[in-house]
């Protein structure tokens, strides 16, 4: 007990002292430096209609990159731990899924499909973009899952299609090197219409396959994680 | 001159060997006197020694067994030859006293190494008892040694003796000294009560259990050099050394009775008792006589 | 490609390699094992190419994206970095040739992508220009060996796992609370621009915003109090994965932590705290290895007394300090990581991480122990060998202004090093003369072990035998930590 | 400011639900807590009061009303990584649990001094 | 000779790799090599006999310059280490042939050569960074060569390496400190900043080095790892380590106390007790106390090689008690004895190391009667226990003459007391190895030894006949010691070949009358001795038992605790011991780290979560305060 109201006063501490940190930096107050440079010049440099597109893939581009490499090596640090040594079994469920949701996933599998990808493809336009959308198509595998007991992701074209989006990011950033500007993920495409699909350069390609790999990596954890605990052999 | 050198280098052995016999002839006329018996007649130690010289029986444990009694022997003549006396000073320039202390343990080595290859237990556990009544009387001797030297500032030992001429003595100026002196001396002849290390009747003579015939008769002769080095140096360091050979000889003798005296007074130490009783009271007052001299 | 290398290269070729690893995982798989190696192959050739370049300019600056900073996220090659990031290349090189023969668990292919992964991001961390990227490569690196922490999967890897993991995070948190204090206070993630920005923040808060980046780093660095993870993690992990960690990964961190102290937080109070952290870990890591049965914890514990080492130098706060700690980091790199790697290969042939079955490994095993003892003696300070160089150093900057407190840390360092030797030598000792257990038939590591190692010694060697390029190299330097030219001359090559 | 506030109290539940929490679940919300604080304490920095959503969903909008669009980049990042904390922290939690068929971390302690 | 110091330096190392590179190829190959090349070195110094060099530049460090340097000092030192090496690696080649394992025969030799080099270095050193580097890779190199002894030698070449660390780090911090003040550490930079600082600094630098050196060196309080280290080394290692290795020790505190801070310097520091600086009259008392108190030690021993070794600590003690009077005289005579330890110890070890050779063993009381079977031994052993019991007329006695005569006209008559003492306990001591290894009665299991090979012998008669030579002649010693003392600002001492003439100390020595004068007395004994009836060889077991027949199976001998009566006198002081306290620490030390590291990394979670927090609230609180949290 008296470990709590220690930790709690150390916590309060703790908070007292960033929020007088804060205080200083008060809230809704425009501290803005590169942000507004961002914000004004952001859509000749790039294209994008959504700012915060612009500054994810192209001036922050890099720490995106690095956003992908974090979650492609939390899936593979996924697959490392529940990797399983020997035979997969059959997956087993205790009850078996119910009716509606069989027939009610087949009809709405394709629709959050198609949502995620809408989700991807205009993330230079709207809010949203690969990171989300590729979520969303994960949940439509994990609907998958729940449905049908049998329900087995293809592994191996999984990697391929993760281990070739994030190529395509790559070799799109490395192209930039190539360029006169000699610059990393340089946006070397024109930037096309302004709002329209096919605007803002490599930005939409860069979501299209960072979209492809959340999802297959996202549906790569799942299919892990299920597996583990439903698929387990006699292993110990 | 070399002709003088050369005469007393020979002279002085024999004159040593005279002294330290006479002494032993002396001395068992007085102890029996003292102890009341007529005692045997007064040339008994010169029989004693030629027949064992003579012996035709001879018999050796090895070469250092034989060798050992020679070393002694050539260690005491050594020895013999670098002290002083009656104004005869012949290496006395070549090595000083500190030299002189180490010369002396020659002699006692080759009797060391000549026992201890006559593998009797009882000569060894003779020599570890000389061994370590040696390093019992040694410290107040070094004491000793060392007020005196610093006394007179040099470690000349012809030095000392001229600095102590016309009855300036050291017996007189260092007492506490003196008195040290004489019981260390006294010490390393091996008399009662520090006569452990031969302990008659108890260890079978000690070192020399294994010596019969010639190396014994050697060896007994290097007893006579042995009373003669431990005195003269006493009479050199302490009373003053003399002139002539005979005033030097009396001297000598006046100790050598005193040293009788004690000798039939006292019972044996124990050897660790003798090294206790050496590094206690004699030490003491050598350590205060030093103090003595290193204040003034 | 103007003008020779390109920094930028030293991580996306790595990371297109990883993601090379990941396509050929389901079809090709024979080839994975070795792309690592020609991943950090070409980051070698562009190491040595970037060379000429940042020891002539003092700087390499790469922009991303058509945009200079800090607008955009830049790559900055100083001397410093280049230092690093060369270690981290050779490590990540040598350690893809040792993987070769020492990985035979499955998953192969992950375990291949999270190790490019691991090297991948220490060296992102390392030349990085912009906080918040060095934030992301910070978690590339730390997610990327919380799995491989756990790549074992048994007991001990699992819980090493999970605990490192949990501190790892709220560090990560902690870290990224700072950035954003910073941000906040700022509206800029430049670094080149932030130190010029924060000139006007009082030195509270730059206190506080400090201190939440120090945990988050000083986790990762493994500064007491904040390393109960390491001494688990470490020998949790294979091998391999252990020499990248307390090889370069803690050091990784450290460097972000003096990167920033010395842009930003430049205060004698904060470096006079720095000294209380670096002594404490180092007593508290040489001491505790000094106790240990197992190697690869003892050699753990070790890492944390060096990291001590070498931050107690930094927070000297003076060039002959700044200089020691970078040869002591040097040192400490390459030494530590032959410890591992050398351990790993006869942890793979004895199969026990106990001390005492290393028993008379010095016969059957020659190379290996003996590549062994040169690592010991390089981290125990014995001359000829390098860190008697650095301790050097390191010691001689400690008591430039001898007060009572200086006196007091060396004799403490020196009498960790007595410890230090202490446990070396009952190991080397064991090793060698030790009487190996009846019937004890093993034969020298495998062909991809030996040869990773043998040139890690050899390197060591080299080092050891001929300083001088480094002394000079790591004087520069220090010399740009104390005129803080990282600014300037990021200001002059266009870093802003 | 109450956004300061809450997103650093959230902060704080998640250190305290880390800190006196045993359960392995519990301690990993805390850490979602933790990063959820943090997430939010980002986006708050950016914010300008009556501020907008920096997408210029059609030309012609006021830019000088738009929000700070580097936080919540930031934050779309950082989500992402705590995503990635969260899978694996979870994964190790299932192999911890089958290796000491316990959730409780005071008794995970095989690993000591 | 023009040959440069640095091929001086490179020789033994050079040597070391090709000798372990060449006993891949075969094994007398790689003894070839050791010998060449420690022959080469050995030759090389010829060149600097009598040279003074001033510095020479071989690397440079941190933009101050590496030296090298000789003068006559350095070349006696050189002497030392380079023939004595030389004759260890001739000793080693029979000796090591019965380690059957080639690759630690390979180490071995390779390590001899190293430390050789290491020594090497250590002599030829101009500034202090090349000391010290040398002097730890010494430390090392020596550790590796003493545990190739075998099980037991590896606790105590453990504590050996320990106590050197901590001895070398104690000489780091002096280093430190001094480079902190000037910026160099080249000798004569060194000297000069010493002038002008305060005498604290001076005296914590004399201290901190002195640390160092003792430990190397022995001396009493930081002793206690030569007793095991040296009688667990192989054999031919210990005479290295007991004749050469523990001069490195001597050595450096001359260099230190004479090359970096002169007498005078000292003097005016501090108050002097016997016109000695009080830190000399100290460093003096501890080299007395070494002296006594491990004589008496030696004298308890029942291992040859450990009572030699206590034997050692003892010698050293002269060396530092002469090397700390700080007159020409005292100085004099403590080089000389380092000299002259060297041989006769080297001797010593060695022809115990031949015993060991043969028998197998080196307890005393299971030795005895070898005269018979090895007399070449014998004479060897007698002349270096004559030796070093500082009996004239062999060279241990010259040396210790020169020192008591020093102490003598210094007047610090405890120490020289104590000195006494300590030479006449050396002959208990010695005369206790003579007996029981070649005296008393041949046990039978040795009755097939024969004398060791010709190559392990040569080594031994060049030692006995050196220790003969300058017993004699100690004029040829004196000649480069007097030169190299002229050096560091000795006045000259008067010395001829035979000695020291009236003038130069108290009384006067000629060595050549005691042993000429010896050589006659002996010669007419012998001669009387001959004149008198042949004796007759009788055996060893025909002796006087009470009565009994002595038969060969019933040991009749005395031999164990031989000195039995003398310990009970020193009991008190045996009863304390060191090397306790060190244990007592130690494990102090040990059982509060392993506490505290029990309470620090506890395994929980929870507890290291905490100390995040901790750290995070300490930061807030500092900041809450406004920096005012200490």
């Amino acid at each position: 007990m008296i470990r709590k109201v220690v930790y709690s006063i150390f916590l309060a501490i703790i908070v007292l002292s960033l929020v007088l940190f804060f205080a200083a930096f008060p809230f809704g107050k425009n501290k803005m430096t590169v942000g507004k440079y961002y914000i004004d010049h952001g859509v000749q440099q790039t294209g994008a209609a959504n700012i915060v597109t612009s500054v994810v893939l192209d001036y922050r581009g890099f720490d995106t990159l690095g956003e992908v490499s974090v979650l492609f090596a939390a899936a593979a640090g996924v697959g490392v731990l529940l990797h399983m040594i020997g035979e997969r079994r059959e997956r087993k469920v205790k009850v078996p899924p119910n009716f509606v949701v069989r027939v009610g996933s087949r009809i709405v599998f394709p629709f959050i499909l198609l949502f995620g990808v809408y989700i991807f493809v205009h993330g230079h336009l709207t809010p949203g973009g690969g990171f989300q959308g590729g979520s969303i198509i994960a949940s439509g595998f994990l609907l998958l899952y729940l449905a049908y007991p049998n329900y087995k992701l293809k592994r191996g074209g999984l990697a391929a299609i993760e281990g070739l989006a994030g190529l395509t990011f790559v070799t799109l950033g490395l192209y930039g090197l190539l360029t006169p500007k000699v610059s990393f993920l340089y946006n070397f495409l024109p930037m096309g219409v302004f709002n329209t699909l096919v605007s803002a350069g490599i930005l939409p390609i860069i979501y299209v396959a960072i979209g492809f790999k959340v999802a297959s990596e996202f549906a790569g954890i799942i299919d892990d994680m299920i597996c583990d605990v439903m698929c387990r052999g006699g292993e110990k | 001159m070399v002709i003088d050198k050369i005469f007393f280098t020979i002279i002085t052995p024999i004159f040593a060997f005279a002294v330290g016999l006479s002494f032993m002839m002396i001395k068992l006329k007085v102890s029996a006197r003292i102890e009341r018996r007529y005692g045997p007649p007064i040339i008994q130690p010169i029989y004693n020694i030629l027949k064992l010289l003579l012996k035709e029986e001879n018999i050796s444990h090895g070469v250092i067994f034989s060798l050992g009694p020679v070393i002694a022997l050539a260690g005491s003549i050594l020895t013999v030859l670098f002290i002083p006396y009656a104004g005869i000073k012949l290496f006395t320039g070549s090595g000083d006293l500190i030299a002189l202390m180490y010369i002396m343990v020659i002699g006692s080595l080759g009797m060391a190494l000549g026992a201890g290859e006559s593998a009797n237990p009882n000569a060894s556990i003779g020599i570890s008892r000389a061994l370590t009544l040696m390093l019992g009387y040694d410290l107040p001797f070094v004491i000793i040694i060392i007020s005196v030297v610093l006394y007179y500032h040099t470690t000349n030992l012809a030095d000392i003796v001229a600095a102590q001429a016309h009855g300036h003595w050291t017996l007189w100026s260092l007492p506490l000294s003196a008195i040290v002196g004489f019981v260390v001396a006294y010490g390393a002849l091996g008399e009662h009560p520090f006569d452990i290390i031969t302990a008659p009747h108890e260890v079978a003579t000690g070192p020399m259990v294994e010596y019969g015939g010639k190396h014994l008769g050697f060896l007994v002769i290097n007893h006579a050099f042995h009373i003669y080095i431990e005195i003269a140096l006493f009479v050199d360091l302490f009373l003053g050394g003399a002139t002539n050979v005979l005033w030097f000889y009396v001297k000598m003798f006046a100790v050598f009775f005193i040293m009788m005296l004690f000798d039939e007074v006292y019972p044996r130490f124990k050897i660790d008792d003798a090294v206790r009783f050496f590094w206690k009271w004699p030490t003491i007052v050598a350590l205060i006589s030093l103090i003595i001299v290193l204040v003034k | 490609m103007v003008g020779g290398a390109h920094p930028i290269l030293l991580i996306a070729v790595p990371l297109f390699f990883v993601f090379l690893i990941v396509f050929f995982s389901s079809f090709f798989k024979g080839i994975v094992k070795y792309l690592p190696i020609i991943a950090f192959g070409i980051n070698l050739i562009v190491i040595y190419q970037l060379i000429p370049e940042v020891l002539g300019k003092g700087m390499v600056i790469s922009t991303t994206a058509g945009f200079k900073p800090p607008l955009a996220i830049d790559i900055v090659v100083d001397r410093l970095s280049l230092i690093l990031a060369a270690i981290g290349s050779v490590l990540g090189f040598l350690v893809a040739i040792y993987n070769v023969s020492y990985i035979d668990e499955e998953p192969q292919e992950r375990y291949y992508a999270l190790f490019t992964l691991l090297v991948t991001g220490i060296i992102w961390m390392v030349v990085t220009g912009d906080i918040f990227n060095l934030f992301v490569a910070f978690e590339v690196t730390s997610i990327a060996a919380f799995g491989l922490v756990g790549f074992h999967r048994d007991q001990g890897a699992v819980e090493a796992g999970f605990k490192y993991l949990v501190m790892g995070s709220i560090g990560g948190g902690m870290l990224l609370v700072g950035i954003i204090m910073l941000y906040a206070a700022t509206g800029t993630l430049n670094m080149v621009d932030l130190a010029q920005k924060s000139v006007h923040l009082t030195f509270g808060q730059k206190f506080l915003a400090y201190s939440m980046i120090f945990i988050g780093l000083g986790i990762e660095g493994a500064l007491f109090p904040l390393n109960a993870w390491l001494p688990d993690a470490h020998p949790a992990a294979p091998s391999s994965v252990s020499a990248i960690l307390s090889g370069i990964m803690t050091t990784a961190a450290i460097y972000a932590l003096y990167r920033l102290t010395n842009l930003m937080f430049d205060y004698k109070q904060i470096y006079t705290i720095l000294l209380f952290f670096g002594l404490l870990t180092l007593i508290f890591g040489e001491v505790s290895a000094y106790f240990q049965q197992d190697i690869k914890r003892m050699l753990a514990y070790s890492t944390i007394g060096q990291t001590g080492l070498f931050f107690f130098a930094f927070a000297l706060d003076s060039a002959n300090g700044f200089q020691g700690s970078i040869m002591q980091i040097i040192n400490h790199s390459v030494s530590k990581a032959l410890l591992f790697l050398v351990t790993g290969g006869m942890i793979l042939r004895i199969g026990s991480r106990k001390i005492e079955d290393f028993a008379g490994l010095g016969r059957k095993m020659k190379f290996s122990s003996f590549f062994l003892a040169i690592g010991a003696f390089s981290l125990m300070g014995l001359p000829p060998f390098f860190g008697f160089w650095s301790k050097l150093k390191i010691i001689f900057a400690a008591l430039q202004n001898p007060n009572f407190f200086m006196v007091a840390s060396v004799v403490i360092i020196l009498l960790m090093s007595v410890v230090e030797g202490a446990y070396f030598f009952k190991l080397l000792q064991n090793m060698y003369f030790g009487k190996p257990a009846e019937n004890l038939q093993i034969s020298e590591a495998p062909a991809g072990i030996l040869i990773s190692f043998t040139i890690l010694g050899l390197i060591l060697i080299f080092i050891s035998v001929y300083p001088t390029p480094i002394i000079n190299l790591t004087h520069q330097v220090a010399n740009d930590l104390m005129s803080k030219s990282y600014i300037n001359i990021a200001l002059r090559l266009g870093g802003l | 400011m109450i956004y300061y506030i809450g997103s650093l109290l959230l902060i704080a539940v998640g250190l305290y639900a880390v800190l006196v929490k045993s359960n392995l679940i519990k301690i990993i919300i805390g850490l979602n807590f933790i990063s959820s604080g943090v997430n939010l304490l980002i986006i708050s920095v950016g914010y300008i009061n009556n501020g907008t959503a920096p997408i210029f969903s059609r030309l012609g909008l006021n830019p000088n009303t738009m929000v700070d669009p580097i936080p919540q980049a930031l934050t779309l990042t950082a989500i992402v990584i705590d995503a990635s904390e969260l899978a694996l922290a979870v994964a190790f939690v299932v192999l911890l649990y089958r290796h000491y068929k316990t959730l409780d971390i005071k008794k995970i302690r095989s690993l000591k001094w | 000779m023009n040959a440069s110091l640095e091929l001086l330096l490179a020789t033994p190392f050079i040597g070391g790799l090709l000798a372990f590179i060449g006993g891949k190829v075969h094994r007398w190959i790689r003894n070839l090599i050791a010998i060449i090349f420690s022959f080469a070195t050995a030759f090389e110094i010829i060149g600097y006999y009598n040279v003074t060099i001033k510095g020479i530049v071989w690397g440079k460090l941190f933009g101050s310059d590496l030296i090298l340097q000789t003068n006559p000092i350095t070349w006696l030192f050189l002497f030392i280490v380079t023939s004595a090496s030389f004759l260890i690696v001739l000793f080693s080649i029979d000796d090591m042939r019965k380690e059957e394992d080639e690759l630690k025969l390979d180490a071995y030799y390779m390590y001899l050569l190293f430390v050789e080099g290491a020594m090497v270095g250590i002599v030829l050193a101009g500034d202090l960074i090349t000391f010290f580097m040398f002097w730890e890779i010494m430390s090392w190199t020596s550790y590796f060569l003493i545990i190739h002894g075998g099980k037991r030698s590896m606790a105590a070449g453990y504590k050996y390496i320990i106590m050197s660390v901590i001895g070398a780090y104690a000489m780091f911090l002096a280093m430190a400190m001094l480079y902190a003040k000037a910026h160099s550490l080249v000798y004569t930079d060194v000297a000069n900043v010493l002038l002008h600082s305060s005498p604290a600094f001076v005296i914590w630098t004399i201290v901190l080095l002195a640390i160092g050196f003792f430990v190397k060196a022995a001396v009493m309080p930081l002793h206690t790892w030569l007793p095991d280290a040296h009688s667990e080394a192989p054999s031919p290692v210990s005479p290295l380590l007991s004749g050469v290795l523990i001069k490195m020790g001597a050595y450096g505190l001359f260099v230190v106390l004479y090359g970096l801070i002169s007498v005078k310097l000292a003097g005016s520091l501090m108050p002097s007790v016997f016109s000695t600086p009080l830190l000399l009259y100290i460093i003096q008392w501890l080299a007395a106390l070494s002296i006594v108190l491990a004589t008496f030690l030696a004298i308890m021993q029942e291992d040859a090689k450990r009572l030699l070794a206590y034997s050692s600590i003892s010698q050293i003690g002269y060396v530092v008690l002469g090397i700390a009077t700080g007159t020409s005289l005292g100085v004099a005579g403590g080089l000389f004895h380092a000299l002259n330890h060297a041989i006769f110890k080297g001797l010593l070890f060695l022809v115990v190391g031949a015993v060991i050779y043969r028998t197998g063993t080196r307890n005393l009381s299971e030795l005895g009667g070898l005269i018979k079977k090895m007399p070449f031994s014998f004479v060897a052993l007698l002349l270096g226990i004559i030796a070093l019991a500082g009996v004239p007329p062999l060279n241990g006695f010259v040396s210790k003459w020169m020192i008591y005569e020093a102490l003598l006209q210094k007047k610090e008559v405890f120490l020289l007391i104590m000195a006494f003492v300590g030479s006449t306990g050396a002959f208990l001591y010695v005369y206790r190895l003579v007996h029981s290894i070649f005296l008393g009665q041949l046990p039978k299991k040795y009755e097939n030894v024969k004398d060791v090979p010709i190559l392990m012998q040569i080594p031994i008669w060049v030692l006995a006949l050196l220790t003969i030579v300058l017993g004699i002649m100690p004029g040829l010693a004196m000649n480069v010691i007097v030169k190299g003392m002229a050096f560091f600002g000795f006045k000259p001492i008067a010395y001829n070949l035979f000695g020291f003439p009236q003038g130069t100390a108290m009384g006067a020595l000629t060595t050549i009358n005691i042993s000429a004068g010896l050589a006659i007395a002996f010669v007419v004994a012998w001669i009387l001795f001959i004149l008198f009836p042949k004796s007759r060889k009788v055996s060893q077991y025909d002796n006087y038992a009470a009565g009994q027949v002595v038969t060969e199976d019933l040991k009749y001998n005395y031999s164990y605790g031989f000195y039995m009566s003398f310990s009970r006198v020193i009991k008190p002081i045996l009863k304390w011991s060191i090397e306790r306290v060190y244990n007592y620490w130690v494990e102090a030390a040990k059982i509060f780290g392993d506490y505290y590291m029990r309470r620090i990394y506890t395994g929980n979670l929870e507890t290291y979560n905490a100390y995040i927090v901790i750290v995070i609230t300490l930061a807030a609180a500092f900041v809450l305060l406004g920096g005012k949290i200490w």
